[in-house]
């Protein structure tokens, strides 16, 4: 009976608008919130933060930014790596070449950018679309390794064609250990995530929607696909260049194009879809599977050799890794196709009716 | 010496006249072409093989690549343990015991997929399926790797290594053929020529056409949907045996041969996911289309330009061609 | 509902993490221990699998040898794939374990790029012998990270010495074509400074064609260079490339003898099995291979007789092998250096380590003491630099085996050393760091 | 009837349709007037559906024009003429099925949202930057067209899981927040039992009545067409062979042969 809305009376449009409608839920998210900023670092030691928090949190910024797209707009994207990679390189530009950018400043404009490269890569969309629009994107993610591979001004002209970044530093405070990145990353994602939610409630996040489910019908409503399909791709983008200039800034520190590879643009893919598509929630929550399980996998599979007297080589763990996650995406898909976010909010349907189970 | 002495005196005399040979640009423009049109072969077999499991099951499998893979490491690995086996010294039996078990094990792979997989994903989005191949992928890259290991394997099948010269007497030094290359292809065309046929001639074939028009009208016609995603996916895994062993024997059987599946993406956006002409027509075309990019354009602009201007071709392509080279057009119906 | 199995199976899995926390390999005291970041798997596994063998076994090596001056060696792999974020995780992961790493290795040079800056603050000295960032060899910048024995600078030069041999000295290199082919990426593209260097001292003409990763794609390379018909060709490939080049070349008819390729370039699994590879040639960083040196053959005995070996039997004295083998031993002999500062038989820190790895000083008598007279020659590191001599040897492939082309080439510090101190002072500004003083090279 | 039919507000001029070789329109000429309710009648494959798609801009003529209030259009653009108020619903549903009831409706509300994309970013509920308000303006309004389509109780359920009933009225709703001036229907009753039908013409007849919007509608049900309408255009393989009021239809000679399939 914990979970219960009975007796929460809305009486104005507002309170009914408001993004945790249930009084539960809102004390739930100030809870994670407090938790996320003030329990975790007390708890947490530097391996977690490093190794699985902040890339936990920068991802699932980046997974937020592909959702939009994907996810709500409804148009696939096997090249959010490269956009993430045109945010952390033109965010690299603009801290390295202009004196005194800040390094918020930075990160935006790398965002900036990348809404740029993303709107100029969703043009196909409005004449193609599913899977042709999902290998026209892989043109994004091929052109711009090769961009940031070939053309020297993009690295400000490294001989090696790596990239490196120091001395992080907002308004005097320098972002050094890795629980002041953590906070970093996490304030970030909390705006970001805020403002998603925002967008994604309200009439832009509506066209998006209607554009994906039923396109024609949205157009007849008097909604523009290309406005729609291009405002997804520039939104999308720019959350997912935001990530990419954190990924490189504050994750990797230094880093070189194939830090944003096709891997990732499939990774990211894979969070969106594990984690629900259409769901903001759900971006934490795939991001958390993708980045979480394999760590835990190549670090299981040795523990459960060892319990049963074998010694695995790392080569076999790391096949075995592979397999394991390969299979249990396609059992996730076969067993819950819509997400981990559909999964939480089906256990929340039942706590609402329970004890009653209809 | 690895070069018969005659072959080098070819490249001896072109590179002695390199500057300035009467009808050398012309030469090398045949000789980019051709090679442009070889490695369109084989991106044409790939693409086949999306095409293939796209018509009959709306899957776009983001597998092929590792199938390939698969296919090639077993093809390699068994032609190196056969001989040891079955105690016998002959290479081409080697091979050919190896490819009978690469395929079998390929249709044993068809049938689990479908079992396992597809089965349980009926009528779900493409962008699921998508992924579910993608998961599939891992998992068949980590189970190729755990079984037949992670180093360069050779698959060697007799095709020849050195390079031969045609047409000397119209041109000074002639125009370079890699024999390789034209017997990879010459497999190739004749794999898609014995797959038209199987297609246009057979029981089975007419029913995976049925399939690919119209799901449910093959089912109420009594076709088991089933069944013939299992043949679709062995057809399929049988392509990607051919590929992988045209490729391991060019290249070498390493896990990079997965990334051949990204070269054949832009053939079937250009040719049409449901189009078998298409998919050989635009492997063609992005074949040439990469060579002479890079060739012609690539020095100017640094070079490494391919893999994208393949895309971008394609891209340019469908702004003009929605539905690709030799697809349908679709009208939105309301 | 669908759901149920998922939500035992979720809680499977908490079960299992909570199990993982619990110390999977516990740590004993009087032991040294070293972290290994390796790439058995993925594009970069054949290259990687070798390397990672004699590492592993150097150590258990000096372990049946009694140790460092008695202090056991712990070692514990962590697999990145060649990945750079794989890598940081793994960094992470073994910095702290069995009471602190004592160097990292990163065999790779995206890994590297990630950690120059992570390590220091970590105080965990890198080791990054033959590869790694070039400009890294200036101690007084980079006072944790370690290029010992030499670079990819080195090597570009050594290469284009051992070319010039072929002409009949540098000066017989104007007007001449060479074609760099180069993996794209930071390693590939670190032969383009030097190489450019000396084209415009010797004059000869010189020309870059990038092989985009992993390098399975080089028809069109292979066309230009045809059309562009190079006296000589550097290949400066990586994993599976390098094997597809040599293929490439026989296709295109462009003579195997006219290749030189450089240590990532220049394995067995690059030419083994190719029957055009016969006649190419790689200059090696030293050790080359050496299948019959007296190291190797102290393995085969006191490891591989015993059933202690980490690979197949016919790998011990690859060229990669050696490799590992190789940098295993800086590692241990910086902290046996160490040792005769900071107190012989005792477990260093990552600390003390560095001042160990910063002065080294191995020469003939210590390397006889490790066995390895026929395989390396002498170096010492300082302060200042971090590299030390840089010796590489060319090696041709026969057919069956790699056999020794050349005498000892070392790389001219004359023309580095300008580059290294420019590169590091311009890393140095960039990252606001200022040069380590005397009295820091006494720490 | 007591209310008032004005002058011509849409008059559709020699409309030519195309697929390709198939015609599916050819030379198609009708008018509706202010506040009327008219029908467009004819068998399956007549292209009732094509000339409602040419009005809104979803396919192009390639010969005629359609007059909208004075102005003259070759082809439509669907933006405009939801600007200009024709608001449409759809033959097979075609709602934005994974969006709820409310967020359906509110679609139809998009056009007049000012905030634009920046101002919904930072949407507060202490009034900055005006998103929120707006929003719940926009709720009201859509509050009362969930109120006189009575369905309530559904308002936060996804679309998907109504019935086809509910969804027809979700999806009039929908074009309903527009505040249309002109109401495109395409058969609204399909598929729907007695009772159901009652209750959508009902709705139809309440918004021709209460709003004065003017409604086109095709519809199969002739009971239903000749009961509503005010006049009727008879279509049959992309021609016109009949407009007039319903009395006159049903006594049209060539209307009963293309229903009836024989000469009478």
């Amino acid at each position: 009976m914990i979970y219960q809305e009975n007796g929460q009376l809305k009486i104005s449009y507002r309170a009914d608008q408001q993004i945790f409608p249930i009084l539960q839920d809102r004390w739930a998210v100030l809870a994670i919130l407090a938790l996320a900023f003030a329990g975790i670092p007390m708890l947490a030691d530097e391996y977690l933060f490093r190794a699985i928090l902040i890339p936990f949190l920068i991802l699932s910024l980046a997974a937020i930014g592909v959702n939009i797209l994907v996810g709500y707009c409804g148009q696939i994207s096997m090249g959010s790596g490269a956009f993430m990679a045109v945010g952390a390189y033109m965010a690299y530009n603009a801290y390295v070449r202009i004196d005194a950018m800040p390094l918020i400043g930075a990160l935006l404009v790398g965002g900036a950018s990348a809404t740029l490269v993303g709107m100029f890569f969703g043009i196909p969309s409005l004449r193609v679309k599913g899977l042709y629009l999902a290998v026209a994107t892989l043109a994004a993610q091929f052109f711009c390794d090769w961009a940031f591979l070939r053309i020297g001004w993009f690295t400000n002209n490294s001989s090696s064609g790596s990239v490196s970044v120091s001395n992080l530093d907002v308004l005097g405070w320098t972002v050094s250990s890795p629980l002041e990145k953590y906070l970093f990353c996490l304030s970030f994602v909390v705006v970001f995530a805020l403002i998603a939610k925002n967008l994604v409630r309200s009439a832009i996040g509506r066209e998006w929607m209607a554009i994906r489910d039923m396109d024609v019908a949205a157009t007849v409503i008097g909604i523009r696909p290309m406005y729609a399909k291009l405002s997804a791709f520039a939104v999308s983008s720019f959350i997912v260049g935001v990530a990419g200039a954190l990924w490189g800034f504050v994750h990797l520190g230094a880093w070189e194009p194939s830090a944003f590879s096709i891997d990732r643009s499939f990774q990211l893919l894979f969070m969106v879809i594990i984690g629900g598509m259409g769901s903001i929630m759900g971006s934490f929550f795939g991001a958390a599977f993708i980045v979480v399980l394999p760590i835990v996998l190549s670090q299981l599979v040795p523990a459960l050799g060892a319990l049963v007297g074998l010694s695995i080589s790392t080569a076999a763990v790391s096949h075995i890794e592979a397999m394991v996650f390969g299979a249990l995406i396609v059992w996730f898909l076969i067993v819950e196709p819509h997400g981990l976010a559909k999964l939480w909010s089906t256990g929340k349907q039942k706590l609402r009716v329970w004890p009653f189970p209809h | 010496m690895a070069e018969a002495p005659g072959k080098r005196t070819h490249w001896d005399f072109n590179w002695r006249s390199a500057n300035g040979f009467k009808g050398g640009t012309m030469a090398f423009f045949l000789e980019t072409l051709l090679g442009g049109l070889m490695a369109g072969m084989l991106y044409s077999l790939v693409a086949l093989g999306f095409v293939l499991i796209f018509k009959a099951s709306g899957v776009f499998n983001f597998a092929q690549g590792a199938m390939v893979l698969f296919a090639a490491l077993a093809m390699a690995r068994f032609a190196e343990w056969a001989p040891a086996w079955f105690g016998f010294e002959s290479k081409f039996l080697a091979n050919l015991i190896a490819f009978a078990l690469a395929a079998a094990l390929m249709f044993v792979l068809a049938w689990l997929i479908e079992r396992l997989v597809l089965r349980h994903l009926v009528n779900q989005e493409a962008a699921t399926l998508l992924m579910a191949t993608l998961g599939i992928t891992y998992f068949i890259d980590g189970l190729g790797q755990t079984i037949f290991g992670s180093d360069i394997y050779r698959i060697d099948v007799g095709m020849p290594k050195d390079p031969a010269f045609v047409l000397e007497s119209v041109f000074e030094g002639g125009v370079l053929v890699n024999l390789e290359d034209v017997y990879a292809a010459c497999l190739a065309a004749l794999l898609v020529a014995l797959l038209s046929l199987f297609f246009q001639k057979t029981v089975t074939g007419r029913a995976l056409r049925a399939v690919a028009d119209d799901h449910q009208a093959a089912q109420s016609i009594g076709i088991p949907l089933n069944g013939i995603w299992v043949v679709v996916w062995c057809v399929a895994g049988i392509v990607a045996l051919v590929a992988g062993i045209i490729w391991g024997s060019k290249l070498g059987v390493q896990f990079s041969l997965t990334t051949v599946a990204l070269r054949a993406l832009p053939v079937i956006i250009l040719g049409g996911l449901t189009s078998v002409p298409g998919a050989i027509i635009g492997g063609l075309i992005i074949g040439v289309g990469e060579k002479l990019s890079e060739v012609y354009l690539g020095p100017y602009i640094g070079g490494g330009i391919e893999i994208w201007f393949a895309y971008a071709l394609a891209l340019v392509f469908l702004l003009f061609r929605p539905q690709g080279l030799f697809g349908e057009k679709i009208i939105d119906r309301v | 509902m669908k759901a149920r199995p998922l939500i035992r199976s979720t809680a499977l899995v908490a079960a299992m993490c909570g199990m993982l926390a619990a110390p999977s390999a516990f740590a004993q005291p009087k032991e040294q221990f070293f972290p290994l970041l390796t790439f058995r798997t993925g594009p970069y596994a054949p290259s990687g699998t070798p390397w990672a063998n004699g590492f592993v076994d150097y150590f258990k090596l000096v372990n049946e040898r009694g140790g460092i001056n008695g202090v056991k060696i712990l070692w514990e792999e962590c697999e990145t794939g060649y990945a750079t974020d794989r890598g940081v995780e793994c960094y992470e992961r073994l910095k702290g374990k069995h009471g602190g790493a004592t160097v990292f290795q990163t065999m790779s040079t995206g890994i590297t790029f990630a950690l120059t800056e992570k390590a220091p603050q970590d105080g965990i000295p890198i080791l990054t012998p033959g590869y790694g960032l070039s400009e890294s060899a200036d101690g007084s910048v980079f006072k944790w990270s370690f290029p010992i024995a030499g670079t990819h600078w080195a090597s570009a030069d050594t290469q284009l010495q051992y070319v010039a041999g072929k002409v009949g000295g540098l000066d017989k290199l104007k007007g001449k074509k060479i074609t760099l082919l180069y993996h794209d990426s930071p390693y590939g593209k670190e032969a383009i400074p030097v190489l450019t260097k000396r084209a415009q001292m010797h004059g000869f003409e010189l020309s870059m064609i990038p092989v985009p990763h992993p390098g399975l794609e080089q028809k069109s390379a292979w066309l230009r260079i045809r059309q562009t018909r190079p006296d000589f060709v550097l290949l400066w490939g990586w994993g599976v490339m390098n094997s597809t080049a040599i293929k490439e070349a026989q296709a295109t008819g462009y003579p195997r003898t006219k290749m030189v390729g450089v240590w990532p370039s220049g394995s067995e699994s690059d030419v083994k099995g190719i029957d055009g590879a016969e006649g190419y040639s790689a200059v090696l960083i030293q050790p080359g291979p050496g299948a019959k040196s007296k190291i190797a053959q102290e393995v085969l005995r006191v490891l591989h007789a015993n059933g202690k070996g980490s690979g197949p039997k016919e790998e011990v004295g690859e060229a990669l092998y050696m490799r590992g083998l190789m940098n295993a031993m800086f590692a241990v002999e910086g902290v046996r250096r160490a040792q005769e500062r900071f107190g012989m038989g005792k477990v260093m820190t990552p600390a003390q380590a560095r001042w160990g790895y910063e002065n080294l000083n191995f020469d003939a008598k210590k390397i006889e003491a490790a066995g390895l007279e026929d395989v390396i020659r002498p170096f010492a590191t300082s302060c200042t630099d971090h590299m030390g001599p840089s010796w590489a040897r060319a090696y041709k492939w026969d057919g069956k085996e790699w056999q020794l082309d050349s005498d000892w080439l070392k790389a001219d510090m004359s023309i580095l050393e300008p580059m290294v101190k420019a590169a590091a002072s311009r890393y140095a500004a960039e990252k606001k760091i200022t040069a380590r003083s005397p009295q820091d090279c006494e720490s | 009837m007591s209310k008032k039919i004005g002058d011509v507000i849409l008059d559709v001029q020699n409309i030519s349709l195309r697929f390709g070789g198939v015609k599916a329109l050819t030379d198609i000429s009708f008018n509706v007037r202010e506040r009327e309710i008219r029908s467009i009648i004819g068998p399956n494959g007549a292209g009732k559906s094509s000339m409602l798609n040419c009005i809104n801009g979803v396919y192009q003529p390639q010969e005629g024009s359609i007059v909208f209030r004075g102005q003259t259009f070759s082809q439509m653009n669907s933006r405009q003429v939801a600007e200009m108020g024709i608001a449409r619903t759809f033959q097979n549903l075609a709602l934005f099925k994974g969006m709820s009831v409310v967020d359906n409706i509110m679609t139809g509300r998009n056009l007049r949202i000012k905030s634009n994309l920046f101002m919904q970013a930072i949407r507060n509920p202490f009034g900055i930057g005006g998103a929120q308000r707006e929003e719940e303006q926009h709720r009201e309004f859509v509050e009362h067209i969930i109120d006189f389509l009575e369905i309530q109780a559904y308002r936060k359920t996804p679309v998907g899981q109504l019935s086809y009933g509910l969804q027809k009225r979700v999806d009039l709703g929908r074009a309903l927040a527009m505040e249309p001036k002109v109401l495109l229907l395409d058969e609204p009753m399909a598929g729907m039992n007695l009772e159901e039908k009652q209750d959508m013409s009902r709705f139809i007849l309440d918004v021709n009545d209460e709003f004065g919007t003017t409604v086109v509608l095709i519809e199969h049900d002739m009971g239903v067409v000749m009961d509503i309408s005010d006049r009727v255009v008879v279509l049959d393989y992309g021609r016109k062979i009949g407009d007039g009021t319903p009395e006159e239809v049903r006594s049209n000679d060539e209307v009963i042969r293309a229903y009836l399939g024989t000469t009478n």
